[in-house]
Parts: C-alpha cells; structure tokens; sequence
C-alpha cells in the first residue's frame, strides 16, 4: 500500500470551497461579538453548509450521499477548527451516519440540526444546543445519535470556553464503539489539528510583524525555535489525520491509528495555542486578542468523548 | 546551612500569627472592579491600625522595619492564615514606595508614603509601551518642560489596576536626543489630572487587571519628578525591594497548597492511578523545588543587600510550574473541570496563572537575564 | 490523499521481497572497522550483480532508474527484510554520487560512478572543520592552484567514516579575498595521496564512525574539481538526493519496530501499567506521526523535483524521537537493561542515537531552517 | 522553623577541602585514562579521604564520628558527583553509619573498604568492588551493610558505564528502610545533583569560548536559552537536596522530601548531561570530550537502589 497524501484536484476544490465559505462567513473575529457566541453564526449559514454538501459528504452514494469518503470530511473538519466553527458542524457531519434511514434526509438537508452532548462520569454537556433537534451523544463508550427531547432539562451552566453556549442535560444513551464512533474520534481529531496550524499561522504572522528591540520578534532565536515546534507539532498531527483518513478500512488497524491521531492532535492544539500566547506576551493575555479562543477550544475539544487516558489505552490496545 | 531558631522569632511569629488569626478578612476577595480594590484598600487601613503596614519597609518611613526574618515569618504565616493577595496595593508597597524610599525628596516622602500605608491611595506603573513591550528603553510617551510643569503626551499599557490606581509611577523620555537610555525620567503622575485617559483591557480570564493610559497635553508638576530630570533610568534600575526575595512566599505557600489539594482530590476522587500518580509526584516534586529554591534566594538576600540575578530562577520556576498544575487540574478532572463558577473555579485560576511569565518580565526575557547575569554569556548579536 | 495501487507496483514489490528474502545477509553487520567497511562493500557488489544499486540513481549512470515510488517500495521491503543500513557506502550513494551526477562531467563521472556501484570505492565527506563547524561557508581549509594541480592545506573534521573510505568529497578555499560564499572548491581528493593524514575519533558509543583529516601539501589534479574553480558553494548547494525524501523510511521503519518490540518486552515482562503505559502511547503516537510526516514528504517529493525544507520537519521529529525511544527503554527495563553486549545492546542503541540532531545538521539549525524557510521568519540579526 | 541555605564558615571550610582534594587527585579527565577506572583513583587516595574525615562526617562524636550532620555529607557527595567520583566513596560514607560497633573502627580508617552492590529485580552489580571488604546493598526495600564475602561469585560485565567496574554478583541480605536509607538516597540525590552543576558548568564555559558565526555560541538566544533551563533544574535539585539534609528530622516529612530531591536530581542529572552534549556539537558525541562521562553516570546512579517508579510513589505516600 502507498499512500499519497498530496490533495488531489478534487480535494483541493472541497477544501477550496469550505475555506472559501467559511473566511466569508465565519471569520475567527466574529467571536469577538457575542452575540456570535453559541453557534449563532453557524445557525445563520446551516442552510449553505447543507447546499455545499458537508452534512453527508463522506457517506456513499446508495444512501443519499455525496459519496466522497473519510479524506473528504478531515479536510472539511480541519478547516473548521481553524475557524473555530461550532462542534455542532461535526456534530451533523456524523449524525448522518448514524441517522436511520427515516431521519437521514432531514439530517442531510439541514432541516433537522444535531448538537454533541459530552457525557462523562457525573454528568453531561449540550453544546451549542439551540434549535437541535438531535444529540450526538459521546463518550467513554462510543456515540449515539437521539432525539433532543430524550435529554434531561437544561440547565446553562459556562465552560472555560465562553463562546459556545452549554447546558448540563442528563442522558441514558446507551453508547457504541465502532467504525462510526471512530469516524468521529478522527474528526475531533482533526478538528484540533486545525486549530494547531491556526495558532501555528497565528503566531508566525505575529512573529513576522510585532517588532521589539529593533527587529522582528521572529528574527530571535528563542520566537523562531518556540515557532519551528509549533510547525512540527502541527505538522505531525494534521499528517497522521490524513494518513488515518486515507487508510482507514485498508488494513491497518484502525482503532489505534485514530487513538494516535487524537492524543496527537489534542496535544499539539492545547501546547501550540499556550505558545501562541506565550509569543503574543501581554497582547496574547487580553480577551481582545483572539489567541486564547484556540486555547479554550483545545481544552473544550480535547476533552468532548474519549479521555486522555482512554486513548491512550487504545494506542497499546 | 542551618536552621535558625530562636525565642524571639518564635515570639515574633506567634504574635503574627495571632494578629492575623483574628483580622485576616473573613467575605472572599472580590475578582475585580472598584469593589476589589476598595476591599485591598481596606485591609491595608487594618493593617496599619493594627502596627503591621510596610512590614519591612524602615521605621522612620512608618514602616514596621521587620528584618528578613520577621518579613519572611510575616509571608509564611499571612499565606497560611489565607491572607489576601496585596493586589490593586502592590506597586504602591513593593515597587513605588520603595523607590520613593530610595530616590525620592523628603517633600515627596511626607506627601505619598503615609497615603500608601494607611490605604488612602493604591499606584500603578506606567512603563511598557504597545510599542516598546520588553524594552524599556525604547519607550516613547513624550515629556516636554514648560515653566515649572512636565506636558505628557502618549501612551502606556499593560498597567496593572491603572483604571482602579490613585497615583502612577510613569517613566517618560524628557529628552530625544539624549542615547536610548538616558533622556527619561521617573515621575509621579496623579491619575485624576486632566488629560490622562484610562481605557481598561479585559484579560482572556474575563477578569479585568489592566489598561493602556493615553495622555493628551497631561501637565505634571516638575516637583513630581523622583530623582533627576533625565535621571529616571538610574531611578528605576536602583529600585529596591525591602523583601529580599520574600514577597514570593504567598505564591510559593499557594502553589504548594494547590498541588496538595489537587493530589488529596484525586484520593479521594479515586482518580489515583499509576499514571496519574507518576504525574502528581512529579508536580510535587517541582513543587518542592520551588520552595527549596525560594528558600535559597531568600538565605541570600539575608547576607547581600542587592537581590541577585539569581531571583529570575525562582520566578521562573513559579511561571512555568503554576501553569503546569493548573492545567493538570482539568485534564485530571475531567469535563466538569471545565465549569466555570466553583470552588474552586478551575478554569479561573488556570487563565489568570498565565499572566506569570508574560508580565513583569517573560519566561524569555527571565531566560535572558538568567543566561547573561547569571551564567555570564554574552549577550546577543543585536540590542541584547 | 488517495491509497495508490497498481498491479505494477505490486508485481515490483514482489520482485523486491523475493530479491531481498535470498539475498539480504544473514550474518550481522559489523559495528565498526575495517570489516565493517568490507561488509559494506561486499553488499553493495551483490545488490550491483542483482541489478539493484543505485535504485535511485539514472540507467544512463549504471543506476535502476526507479520512480520514487519504486524507490519508496524498495526502501519499505528492504527495512521490513532487515536490510543492513548503507552505513560506509552512504556518502557515495546518496551524496557524492549524485553530486557527480549532477555536476560532474563526462570523464569524472566514468571514472568514480561505477565504482561506487559495483563496491569498489566508498566515499567520506570532507566539509566541516575545527573551527567552522556548522558555518560552511567560514571553512578555511587552503587550496593554491599550482600548475595543473591543487595544493591543499588544512584539517576536515567529523568524517563520517573518513578513516575508512577511499575518496573524499572536499570543499577547500581556492581564493580566500572573494566573499566567504564564492572562493570555494569542491574536490574529490584520494584518500591514499601522499600528505593526507586520517586520525580516528572515538564516539561515545565506543564505536569510531568519524575522522579528522590533515592535509600537508596534497596535490590534487586540477582534473577533480568539481564545476568551476571557486564554484564548490554552487555544486554543494545544487546536490539534489534522487530518493526525493524515501532515504529516511529505513530509519523510521527502524524505529517503529524498535518501539513495538519495547512495548511487546514491557507486556511480557509484565511492565506495564498505567504509568508505563502512558509513556509509551505516547512514544507509539509519535512514531506515528514520524511514519505520516515521511510519507507527507514522499508525496512532495512525487510531484517537487527539489527537496523542500520540510525535510527538516523529518528530520527533527526523528533526531528528537529516537533519543526518547532509546532512552525509556533503559528507564522501563532497570538496571538489567544497562548491561552492554546483550541483544538489543540497549546503551550501545541509546548512545549512538545521539548522532541524530548532531551530525548533519543540528537540531538548533534545523529550527532555524524550519522557520526561515518554512515559515518565512526573517534571519536573525547577525550571520544566522 | 527558619532555614538559611548559605553555607556557614564551617561548612565552606569542608567544602573547600573536599573541592580542593578533588581537584588536585580526582580531576575528571583522569578517565580518559583506562587505568583510572575502577575506582582505582580512588583507591590511591582512600587514606587521604579518611584523614580528610570523609568517613564519619556525618556520625555523631559518641560514636567516635566527626559530629557533622547531613548538611556537610551532602557538601561533600555533591563534590563527588561533579568530579565522578567512584561510588564507592558514597558506600564507604553510608557504611559507617550502618556498621557495628566492632566494624565501624576499620570503615572509618579506611582500612576496611566497601563497595555498593545494585540488587535489582533478577539480578545484582557489584560496582567498584575491587579491595572492598563489605557491600553496601541497595534496591527497592532498603539498605543492608554485609561482608563482601556473602556475595555470590562474580562475574565482570560492562555496564553503559564503562569508567566503573562491574560485576554480577548474587545477594541474599535482607534489606531495610528507615533514615538510614533515606540518609543514602539523600547522597545519592545530591551526587547526581553534583552531576547536573558539573554539565551546566561544562555548558556555559564552552558556550562562553566556542565561537560560531563570529559570536561565541552562548550569544544565541538557542544556546544561551539551554544554558538558562540548565541552572534552573541545576538548582532546584541542588537546593532541594540541601533544604531536605538541613530540615532532616526536624519535622518534615523527610520521606517525601528525600523521594523529591531524588527525582528532581534524577531528572537533572540525565536531562542537564543530554543537553550538555548537544551543545558540544559534534565535540560532544566522541568519547574525546568528558561531555558522555556525566551522561553515563547519570544513568548509572539514577539506577542505583529505589526505582523512579517507587520514588514516585513514596512522593505520594
């Protein structure tokens, strides 16, 4: 088996065409407004997202999908984390998958909205939940796709990261491994290796521009060093997305592949957006500087399914 | 090497120690806003009614005029009675008292000390610049001499409590064209004088602990220059702290208790595994380090008068490492870890803690001045 | 992104297996010396007689010819059929060789290209010096044109098997008043002309893999320059590898076995738990990403005739992760595992790897280069 | 309790004559010569180092020892470590505080000589064994003292370390616990924290004389910022191990603080002897430069006795 992980053209227009929408639509600083907060932005363009064929991209033809496959939708997830789009994105993206086939076509067309419920050992997140009609619910066990109103009340409560809306539900889903289940685990995955090159980009630009001492801060050693690791830690976790995307069903073994993928990937975002920071000094501390969203995010992502530990379980599965 | 034990320190602590049993405040201190610093304002009126304002600050400046000890016995006892983080009042005690102590006329000292002591009036520091960031000696805000006034035109950031402070300690270039780092000046400037605007800047914690002050034709009485007009670089650099590598103690006594709490959470939690262990021990461990290492800057500073270079050890230590176990507390918790809100508010304490190792001094900088003043390498091939 | 498969590709992956499970050595490699170098040689002549040196290298130069992915699958079987590493044949199959190739004329390239191919001449690299270091372009090492030869004085360092090999490729100064970039040639010196003098270096390993040469007077043909006189920097600059980044896949495949054999002994053994099993998921996953990252840099290479500076990603993530992979391995197998002459020999695997991240290329230049021509940061304020 | 870590007069007067004999007879390039391996250098001046009083620093008068404490033996196992003394001279220090009275004379006077044994899971090394008449015993339950002719025959085998002799031996002393194993790991902490100041000091000199570029290497912000992260686990484990043997007995848990010193001067040693070559470059990697002698050690001591795991768990005990 040889892999070639170069986009080809028709990769290339996908990845094109989600960047394009989303530098449109879902700029990074949108954030700064709250009233973007909570998967507003995202709700306003649900309708584009379904026209461009996301909901439903990597699922085969013969079941009313676009019929592109894994390669597909990291490129799609990718580019969402480095947007900072809401989790609900991936959230549809998935639940079309695990949809029957009575809900799927509500699902693909956008009518019906999913949202991810985080359930751990004492409770659960609804994240971004307004106007969901499902819940992806994930966690140690696997994913689940049910109806919103099987979820317990909602009662808001703020995570660390404050520009998505959450609310403590509870939930009796009975949870799934599976194909499916790591299907999500390397979008998630992805999703974080996207905002690892986001920060990577982040800081280089700062590096190139902020000037201290008579010259580019990038020029010394001790920015261009914390800089090259921010590029190999983004660069391992975005190449081992991709090489899990292509090969996934090929022979490898699978599980452990997209278990690499995420602790790599759940690191790589958590360490480069706290470097990010770091390079941006006192700016990079503000709320008016978008640094500490990748930061938030990455501890919010990282932390939505699978634990750490879990993972890494898996890896030496 | 050794320990010092003696009846009057013992005397010493337990009257400390009884003193701040029965005056430490009992309501939480307030996050932010006016409210936090009328409480830090408060508590500096308590301490000095009760003989222990300007712990080691010298009798005849209405300090207590503790010696190392005492001050160091002060900080141990105050961070485990839970005393209150000095706050919106620490730049008036730890840096522009002290300076005024070292430099300032005796007019200066009679008008600003007592006020500082008694809690009537908190400083700020005006010194970085959006555009200067950790090189002071670039900085801009202009100051030109009119009649017996200094006129301020320009712009400082990143002070700390400047929206909340009475008074500032601001550095400004009096002459352009005297070499980089000649030509400034050291003055005080009262933050109620018209022309001086304060915007504040919210941290990514969403608390607010700074600002950026813009000043429009600010006038300054030149009475309030400290030291010599161009003089202000020698004024800032000669600053010294009366602690003696002290003042870290609460921050160090902190951490500690946090790391243990952490660990006793886990316990009880049944969170305590082999990996989690592995983890937690080697927290503990640096933890430890730092103590050790604050203990060592400490038995310096009793037998040398000037702080040594060696303190950005300890500082950056305490930088790296509070991040460290500050974020291990949500991986080890998990998602509801992540709930803003509780006690303790975990994503809180994890924002804030990055404000050590950029501000006063980043993890680079620290490593720079470690590298050169300690180490003796030589400095770079540019400005340093 | 696409899995490429083609019934051509696997017919040749067979033909490589079949070739490499008959003709691979069975006995083991020796760690150093003349009988290493005889080992070396001695491979090679077979892999010529098989029809296999030179995978890489153009048919019109005695080479293979294969695409890169021929070339990828060849280095993939040849790493899962224990393949010995190139080890004293390196430098002419993956740098001289296809230098002259790429610079040499006509009669060089008759005279030396065959000769590596068939095992008969092995190669060393005479670049570094004493006091240049990684700094190229400050070598001082004299040539004076003298009649139709060069005369060459000076000393190379960190040959890589200098003491071994039969020619050099060597950089000199053949005009020291042009500008430090121009005024340099590139040679290729025999190492058995009189006035050359080889001193073995013992690594830490114990093993002695490099030299320093001492040049007293050699005359060199003025026929082995390579390019122009004064033009060396050109041909050292333009030496384009043919393997289009699939040299590094033996190493990494290398590792990820020594990885699964580590976590496979610590099961058996009974090793691991949590604590254990953290660390080495976490080696695993970065093996992981050393396997996505080769082959990211494969694919550029499919469709990029220069190598781009991503490489130095590669490299980097390797150098740093085999000192990690070796070095848990002495942690997680106690004292047991610090015993040398075992199979592994887990010091002597530890203390070699250390060559990584030094030689050819430190990891501190490689982050220079990953940020200044990766990511397009500017130079640093002085020479780099 | 008050702790003051400046050294007092005293204690600088033992400092400077341990240093002193040191650097006159144990000057670290003496193990570029084979025949100084072994200890044999050590050897040769095993009489001088009991005059010095080495041997009974730390044992109190009445017990016919000098009357120092633990303060002035870690002095002098820091001095050894940065000058890579045998371990023996460590064993020696220990066994005087675990003889009897009837051996003790002979320890203390050099006459009668001991030798560390490693007693691991599955096997023994006797290090630098060669004249020693007893065995200090290490492993993970503790310490025993025992006459060298207990131990099983030996057979010479080469560790990493190749300036230490070696040789398996077999060992059935049962071992304990207590302060006066904890007194040994505190040595062999700061021994390794001797290590650790030894490579910063290696670093920073050549980073100070090595020019590349036109600038001496310690002028890049790379180097110089390396040399910064070497004195900062340099002295965390320095002072940690003197802040433990000044507060020894005194009320801390001197369990957990030994376990501390012992993993941070662990981590040092290793970490500080790893970076130390690198920033020798090339120079670094040959057996020429005394760069690898630290790095060797260091593995060899971390070795010695408790495990970092079990270190790791008496931290949390």
């Amino acid at each position: 088996m040889i892999v070639n992980l170069t986009p080809t053209e028709e990769q290339q227009l996908v990845e094109d065409s989600i960047r394009g929408l989303l530098a449109g639509k879902l700029p990074v600083d949108r954030l700064r407004e709250s009233h973007s907060h909570g998967g507003a932005a995202e709700r306003a363009i649900w309708n584009d997202l379904a026209e461009l064929g996301l909901f439903g991209l990597g699922l085969a033809e013969e079941r009313g999908g676009i019929g592109y496959g894994l390669p597909e939708e990291v490129i799609v997830a990718k580019a969402l984390g480095a947007h900072l789009a809401s989790p609900s994105i991936i959230a549809q993206m998935i639940a079309v998958h695990l949809a029957d086939d009575a809900t799927r076509p509500a699902l693909m067309s956008g009518e019906a909205r999913a949202a991810f419920v985080n359930a751990f050992d004492g409770g659960a997140h609804l994240i971004d939940g307004e106007g969901a009609t499902h819940a992806v619910v994930v966690g140690q066990g696997g994913v689940a796709l049910v109806a919103i109103d099987t979820l317990g009340t909602a009662e808001p409560v703020e995570l660390i990261d404050e520009t998505v809306a959450v609310a403590k539900v509870s939930t009796s889903a009975s949870l799934s491994g599976g194909a499916e289940a790591e299907r999500l685990s390397l979008l998630l995955a992805t999703y974080m290796a996207g905002l690892a090159g986001a920060t990577r980009d982040m800081a280089v630009e700062y590096a190139q521009t902020r000037e201290q001492f008579g010259q580019p801060i990038g020029a010394f050693q001790a920015i261009k060093h914390q800089c090259a690791d921010l590029a190999l830690r983004a660069a391992g976790a975005e190449t081992q997305c991709y090489h899990t995307a292509v090969t996934f069903g090929r022979g490898n073994d699978d599980g452990v592949e997209v278990a690499c993928a995420r602790l790599l990937a759940g690191e790589a975002a958590l360490a480069n957006a706290k470097q990010n920071i770091q390079i941006h000094g006192g700016m990079g501390f503000t709320a008016e500087c978008d640094a500490h969203l990748f930061l938030k995010r990455s501890h919010l992502i990282s932390m939505l399914g699978t634990s750490k530990a879990e993972v890494r379980k898996r890896i030496l599965a | 090497m050794k320990i010092i034990d003696s009846a009057e320190l013992d005397a010493f602590r337990e009257e400390v120690r009884d003193w701040l049993a029965d005056n430490v405040p009992k309501d939480p201190r307030p996050h932010d806003g006016a409210a936090m610093r009328d409480f830090d304002l408060a508590w500096q009126r308590r301490q000095y009614d009760g003989g222990w304002a300007g712990i080691s600050w010298p009798k005849e400046y209405g300090g207590r005029g503790a010696s190392v000890l005492e001050t160091l016995i002060w900080h141990e006892e105050y961070a485990r009675a839970n005393g209150p983080v000095s706050g919106s009042m620490f730049v008036a005690l730890s840096h522009a008292g002290p300076t005024l102590i070292n430099s300032g006329n005796e007019a200066q000292k009679q008008r600003y000390l007592p006020a500082i002591l008694k809690g009537e009036e908190n400083w700020c520091q005006g010194f970085s610049e959006p555009s200067a960031g950790s090189d002071l000696s670039a900085l801009k805000c202009r100051a030109v001499i009119d009649g017996d006034h200094l006129v301020v035109n320009g712009t400082k950031i990143w002070t700390t409590y400047g929206h909340l402070a009475k008074q500032q300690e601001l550095l400004v270039r009096t002459d352009p064209d005297l070499p980089r780092h000649k030509g400034i000046s050291w003055v005080i400037c009262d933050m109620e004088t018209p022309g001086v605007e304060v915007r504040p800047i919210k941290a990514m914690s969403g608390l607010t602990h700074f600002a950026q002050t813009f000043y429009d034709d600010v006038r300054i009485p030149l009475s309030n220059v400290v030291g010599e007009v161009n003089g202000g670089w020698k004024v800032a650099m000669t600053t010294l702290g009366f602690e003696r590598g002290t003042g870290t103690v609460p921050h160090q006594i902190e951490l500690s208790k946090r790391t243990d709490d952490m660990i006793a959470e886990a316990k009880a939690k049944g969170l305590l595994d082999d990996a989690t262990g592995a983890d937690l021990a080697t927290l503990k461990a640096e933890v430890a380090a730092l103590r050790s290492l604050t203990v060592a800057q400490i038995s310096r500073g009793m037998s040398e008068a000037v702080p040594g270079a060696e303190g950005n050890i300890v500082a950056l230590q305490f930088a790296e490492l509070t991040r460290r176990v500050n974020g291990y507390a949500l991986e080890l918790f998990g998602p509801a870890a992540l709930e803003r809100g509780g006690h303790p508010d975990y994503p809180l304490e994890y924002l804030e803690c990055f404000k050590w190792g950029i501000g006063g001094g980043t993890n680079e900088i620290r490593r720079n001045a470690i590298g050169e003043r300690v180490l003796g390498l030589p400095k770079g091939p540019s400005a340093r």
